[in-house]
């Protein structure tokens, strides 16, 4: 089945992600699907294009799967991030966590796009009716201004 | 030699994706601020990873790392 | 694409429920899938079963879409539960919501489960090593004893 | 006549899934101490549907309802 943790230039299958995590152990899974939405605060996207360090980026996808494993008990972790030009409802981003219980299973694949968006070097650049930008720090609930990743950011255990 | 690594908007302003370039013995901040001045770059937001891994601004650069430099991420 | 709310007896394609809720105004689609668990607190278990209300059940599912539908903002629900056999790691259940923001999609995907454990007319019997149980209340985390529902889980508003 | 369904452990120790029977103008709390009486059942945490919506002990019975006995659910 491969490795767990990928970049791909190709349509994601939602099944490859929660294959590779489905196990008799585990009793729910929790699948969060980003897709390309057409309108943010009323200005439209016409397209997306997302670039990655893709070498890097699925070392920092594994070292998340590596976190979740170390915050909650016995979990199973596959992330899969498209890059390239995505057109509107195309998946950009497919995480699955199997748990043996569902609030783990929540709480960890939330975690995972989180921090996605915190330290996974993939950029992506809003194609709108009226111009273009490569958008940077995007999470929505916490600031992330530093300009340096903290320690545990940078530690690869 | 090393070779630098460039993204996103930071890709398109450099207009390369990679240069190489001498660098040995140089720490991070100081390779960020030749580059600032080389390509009129604004790097106080950008990362830097060292083969790979995030590095903090002293971290010594040697022959052969690959050095990127990375732009607030935007995945997901 | 016929309905989201359904009881099938058949295997579960996970795309099937996803498919219903993708769409331009969304960008995070969380998506739950609960499947059968070997082990319970070091019980074996070797199958289940799985009985329904259907024609109620399919309507108790689409009532706690619509509950979705007043909690937050611009959603889309679709669900999908199994009954008849099912084996060791097959999916029982499907719930996949699509929301313009993340944060609201697994909030409400929680929300499913937990409403779907309170009031929707589906049994499971569990086929262990040693014997055969239906299990009753399996809420995780709040305790459901009263023998009628509340005012709200008796609402079809 | 009214029909009345039986799920899970109920259906089980009833042994039928279905039964037909005269009920009209009982309420649902009297037609659970018939069935209880008449089977031996504990209906004491079954939740009860009239027509697929959930009832109150005091609702009243009518001719042509589907009543049916919801034992503690357990899907998902």
């Amino acid at each position: 089945m491969g490795k767990n943790y990928w970049i791909t230039d190709k349509p994601i299958q939602v099944n490859d992600c929660i294959a590779k995590v489905i196990r008799p152990k585990a009793g729910a899974i929790d699948t969060f699907i980003g897709t390309v939405r057409e309108f943010t605060k009323g200005k439209r996207t016409l397209y997306l294009e997302y670039q990655a360090y893709a070498e890097m980026a699925e070392k920092k996808l594994a070292q998340i799967g590596d976190e979740i494993n170390e915050k909650w008990q016995d979990t199973e972790t596959a992330i899969v991030h498209r890059i390239g030009r995505l057109e509107i409802s195309d998946i950009a981003v497919v995480i699955a966590v199997s748990t043996p219980h569902r609030n783990d299973a929540f709480e960890a694949s939330r975690y995972a796009i989180e921090r996605i968006k915190e330290i996974v070097p993939i950029w992506k650049k809003e194609h709108w009716e009226d111009g273009t930008k490569w958008i940077g720090d995007q999470k929505e609930k916490t600031s992330y201004q530093e300009k340096l990743p903290t320690e545990e950011e940078m530690s690869d255990d | 030699m090393i070779d630098v690594l460039f993204f996103a908007e930071l890709q398109e302003t450099v207009g390369n994706e990679k240069v190489s370039m001498e660098a040995d013995g140089m720490t991070v901040k100081a390779l960020k601020e030749k580059l600032s001045a080389a390509y009129d770059l604004s790097l106080d937001h950008a990362m830097i990873a060292i083969n790979q891994e995030y590095a903090a601004e002293d971290a010594m650069i040697t022959n052969g790392d690959v050095v990127a430099f990375i732009p607030p991420v935007s995945g997901g």
